[in-house]
């Protein structure tokens, strides 16, 4: 990771941070409804994994904390502010939402709303990547929390069995809702659990992006040299509540006032300062630009988008005019 | 009698069945500690401790199971399923275990376990939280399944359903945990069997259950105040078994049918209902009974298409009015 | 026109569909190596490999899920699930996933995935191994469910349903795998929507689907010669979307309907039936509809229970006597 | 295990051959139907585990290959013959059949036919057990292939989490149906996979009973003394096809007679005829007096049994005559 690469990502991070701030504001001006879950706090994990691999060709998968992953494989951030608008511009086509953002051509497969969903899904498209031949990978992010559904048990195994070209990434931010991990899961180091399955894992420190991009590099390569699955684990935390509707009251101030001192992007800033390769100034007007950016074109955009018309409620249920529901040609 | 709103109504009668008897035991996902999504469970931790009021991990099957499993050593688990969507992972312990092991250990086990879970559509929850599953319990032999419309329901039937030894699935709904209504000051215990006449008419029968009640009890006010008409509602509170003699009674009286369900139409509360009503008094029909249904997709997010998607009280009225010809 | 069994005509479905697109697998328990249990992908596993025939683990809501995120990137799975009961295990993955990834990514992703397997009651399996869940699978948005009643069917249909976009279930039938019949010889790709007339008669329609269509026939063959009534038999081998038209024009055609279905009744495929001939031709009737179903038990093991709980051709006979006041 | 403790339990676990057999027989003779799974070849797994736990006390849950585990819990073998011929007179009344033997009064808790699914229902007993503050344990039996199945994960992190004394017994037979073990799962050394829940675990021979009867020992205290939950892992054979309708073609010869000569049954008696405590005369008579009750015993009591009646098909699908139904006494 040369120079360049950290000032763009400090950059990509300060968006997906004052993105997701945004979406904060939206919510509660009610022009988002649903479930909103936002990302502040992890950007770190997403980026450094992603640019370790190949955003926009590899496939990625996630839960519902799924905007950011989308934007960093290339997903268009307006079409996503869209989306959580309900536009007929969203990348979802407004039908979707913020649990469900998808961008296909990116190879963003999806955000998925029920837990443990994506993980035999990430399995599978592995799968059908082992099967082309390509070189590609299937990334699958999740929560520490999740790692207690069924579905994980029987993917990694499968994963495993298979030798399939999945990478494992486990965002653990130290609760599920409001639960904390100790109090859910009996073994609370998630790259430890995977040895049942015979799967190489790390577990690493989730709010360096520099360490982040070093592990994911390890395992990337692992995987895609055709070793079969990897796990990652990297120690994070949220700032916000599990969702909007979170009072986010379980948590200690001053566990939260710990991690604050860890935010991956202030962490990152500071060592770009330090080495002389930007000024505090610099930083603020990449702010400021961002933010007049976000007003002004993904908003704006979001806002003024039609929404979907009630005689299209039905399309997408089913494929439109498949020959082979009327038996083909015949 | 005081008012409640249904989620404190249900937080009564866990609170009412646990100072009861020390073998009821909540369980679900961030009910103890945080007090439940909707604070059905709320306080319960503090009062009655980490042991009986059981944050569980995120394993549907898994806890659902293990609830099942104490039930047949006499323990009354209230397992609570954040929301239904997640109650298809949850379903091969629910029918296969705790459905058939009456019948198949010809009558030696038992497992007297509730499962209360909101169903419905919420706002804008989208695809996967927007499922409405009562007809999927409801084919089930060995299950009860009832669904409160109002907070005495809700107070009353979870009451019955602790101490009943069948298992009994309760369809709350998201959107009335904060709806307000009275509630007997003194212990209450509603049946698990049955339907109620919410509102009494002559001229038309409106079945509905949970929030379609509702929907209902709005129609008929605009029925009889603009077109004349006096619709009867009935509230199917139990879906499993259905009410046949409630509704064989309420036909008698009106000679016709809308039913009115959340749900999407394809064997569905309202398919059911019209085939009892086939089968008990088809010949007491004045009319070809009628569904008010959702519509069959997968629910969208955007708020204009979900509303598209849901009945809403001027579609039973567009019902009604059409059988009426007006 | 060759005779060919059921499983050999379901056999022949795979190898064609296999032989023609690299990129169609199928996928399940001891369905490879061993042949499967009903001998469905016999000798595929040599022919076509481990890589795309695939045995998995005991893990139906992993391998379900694993076949549906491979089908987002073309491949086309069957996915044979051993016996219907376990679908339970899978149904989130088949229902939140597959169903419903079309519409919540707006059009981008879609799931061609087929899911079979074998549901009704064979004999004496007992309560968890006898699940008949037709109903289960037509309420879903998004899904398409059929069900072969012959070989022929059951050859064309899965031919149909791997070619296909949507997501497919194909509920056959244990005690059918050995039924004999003739199926083109010619490649042929049967529709996946509609419902065939499989007897004309024009007194009383029954409908019936997979194992229930023979028992409709028995019954007509006695009802003509025992008591001089001709029996339409209609074949819904599309449970979803089920054919409105058909049953409309069949109905029209007689006046009277019968629904025979394997499982209990409550919310199935007699429930819509019905419900469909309300709405479409209410008017048409000159009797009530009339539902043949199951006990609504969890199915015993006893063999003279067993065979009380299901329905028979008899059954169907006393229902259209009883319809004739005969 | 004393010499006398040894005699009967060669008694008793040629009592399950014999009765196994038997079963064979009648199902060949279409006295019993659906599905039936024999027991012949792992019989030290079922009697050496008990018989270290304290049978018709603990609670024992199983599987569908369940019969010798209910006799061994104190099912009267004529109840469970009964049962098979779906007699009125049968542990489970005619209604359950081979794969759900029930003996509540024994705390035998059923046989299930779902792999997997008795996984948290023992979990669940053993709450109970916990709450009720009782010194019994839960013993799960299970096979190799059933942990596989998502509520395997699910089951042991609650049950490591929550402390609670169940036994988890895999009967390790190599094959799931036709699947072996390698072919399905990516570690197969089972005793390993529970690291994942920090469960403690062991793997022994499962066809010697003396070995499996220690290892169960260490195992039961372990459990009963409050200290959690605990896995033994048992390497054992299924001499016959897994059900009636597997051909069992899928093993070589030259495993099957490997295996043959490490038959529990044979081997205990070779020992107690070298120690001299039995002659072969003594196992022949015995072998003898066993076949001779279970003809004119336990064949006879089966089959002049009645049937349930018809009349009674709803009974047992609901409680009978619940008040609560009727919301109680008011
Ligand atoms: C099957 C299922 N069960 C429960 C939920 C409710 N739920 C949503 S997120 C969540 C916690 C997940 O925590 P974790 O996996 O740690 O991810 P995080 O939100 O911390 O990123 C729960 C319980 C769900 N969406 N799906
Ligand atoms: C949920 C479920 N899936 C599949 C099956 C079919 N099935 C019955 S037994 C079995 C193999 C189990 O093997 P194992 O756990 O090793 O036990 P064993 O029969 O060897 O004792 C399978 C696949 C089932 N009964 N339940
Ligand atoms: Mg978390
Ligand atoms: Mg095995």
């Amino acid at each position: 990771m040369n120079v360049a690469d950290k000032k763009r990502l400090l950059r990509e991070m300060l968006f997906a941070r004052r993105f997701e701030e945004r979406c904060y504001e939206a919510y509660v001006e009610r022009k988002i409804g649903g479930f909103l879950h936002l990302y502040p706090g992890q950007e770190a994990c997403a980026f450094g994994v992603m640019e370790a691999a190949r955003p926009g060709r590899d496939y990625v998968i996630t839960g519902y904390r799924d905007h950011v992953h989308a934007i960093k494989c290339g997903a268009d951030p307006k079409a996503v502010m869209a989306e959580l608008f309900g536009k007929e511009t969203g990348c979802s086509r407004g039908r979707g939402g913020s649990m469900h953002i998808f961008d296909v051509e990116h190879r963003f497969m999806g955000g998925y709303a029920l837990v443990g969903g994506p993980f035999p899904l990430a399995a599978g498209m592995a799968k059908a990547i082992k099967m082309k031949g390509d070189d590609d990978i299937a990334i699958c992010f999740l929560g520490d929390a999740a790692n207690n559904q069924g579905t994980f048990h029987e993917s990694l195994n499968m994963a495993a069995l298979w030798e399939l070209p999945v990478l494992y990434v486990c965002e653990n931010n130290l609760y599920g809702i409001g639960t904390r991990i100790d109090r859910s899961t009996a073994v609370v180091e998630q790259y430890k659990r995977v040895d049942a399955y015979g799967i190489p894992s790390a577990q690493v420190d989730g709010q360096d992006i520099e360490v982040v991009f070093k592990a994911a590099q390890k395992a990337v390569k692992h995987v895609r040299s055709g070793k079969g699955p990897y796990f990652l684990e990297l120690l994070t935390y949220r700032y916000r509540g599990h969702s909007m509707s979170d009072s986010n009251a379980y948590r200690s101030k001053d566990e939260e006032k710990m991690w604050s001192k860890r935010d991956p992007i202030i962490m990152l800033r500071d060592r770009l300062i330090e080495a002389g390769e930007i000024t505090k100034d610099d930083y603020k007007a990449m702010d400021t630009e961002i933010l007049d950016q976000i007003e002004d074109e993904i908003i704006a955009h979001a806002e003024s988008s039609p929404e979907p018309k009630v005689q299209e409620l039905e399309k997408y249920t089913l494929a439109e005019n498949d020959p082979w529901v009327r038996g083909g040609r015949n | 009698m005081a008012e409640l709103m249904y989620w404190e109504a249900i937080r009564r009668a866990h609170d009412e069945e646990m100072a009861n008897d020390p073998l009821v035991i909540c369980m679900g996902e961030d009910i103890g500690m945080a007090g439940g999504t909707y604070k059905a469970t709320q306080g319960l931790y503090d009062k009655y401790g980490a042991e009986r009021v059981i944050d569980t991990p995120i394993s549907e099957n898994g806890y659902t199971g293990l609830g099942i499993g104490a039930s047949f050593l006499g323990v009354r688990p209230i397992i609570e399923i954040m929301s239904v969507n997640f109650a298809w992972l949850a379903l091969d312990q629910l029918f296969n275990s705790a459905a058939k092991v009456r019948y198949m250990s010809g009558g030696q086990l038992e497992a007297p376990v509730v499962v209360r879970s909101p169903g419905g559509t919420a706002h804008q929850l989208g695809a996967q939280h927007s499922a409405r599953m009562e007809k999927v319990f409801m084919g089930i032999a060995g299950l009860r399944v009832v669904t409160p419309s109002n907070p005495k329901q809700a107070y009353g039937l979870l009451k019955s359903a602790v101490r009943c030894n069948d298992p009994v699935f309760i369809n709350e709904h998201e959107l009335m945990y904060n709806l307000k209504g009275e509630v007997p000051d003194e212990e209450y215990f509603h049946p698990l069997e049955g339907s109620e006449v919410a509102r009494e008419g002559k001229d038309v029968t409106l079945f509905g259950y949970n929030i379609s009640v509702h929907w209902c009890l709005q129609a008929a006010e605009t029925l009889s105040k603009q077109h004349g008409i006096e619709a009867e509602v009935v509230d199917l509170y139990a879906l499993s078994p259905l009410d046949r003699a409630g509704i064989r009674a309420s036909v008698g009286r009106t000679h016709r049918a809308v039913i009115v369900e959340e749900a999407e139409a394809p064997v569905g509360v309202g398919a059911e209902v019209m085939a009892i009503i086939n089968e008990e008094c088809f010949f007491e029909l004045d009319a070809a009974p009628v569904r008010v249904s959702a519509a069959n997709v997968p629910m969208p997010y955007n708020h204009t298409l979900e509303r598209a998607a849901i009945p809403k009280p001027d579609d039973v009225v567009a019902a009604v009015r059409k059988m009426f010809g007006k």
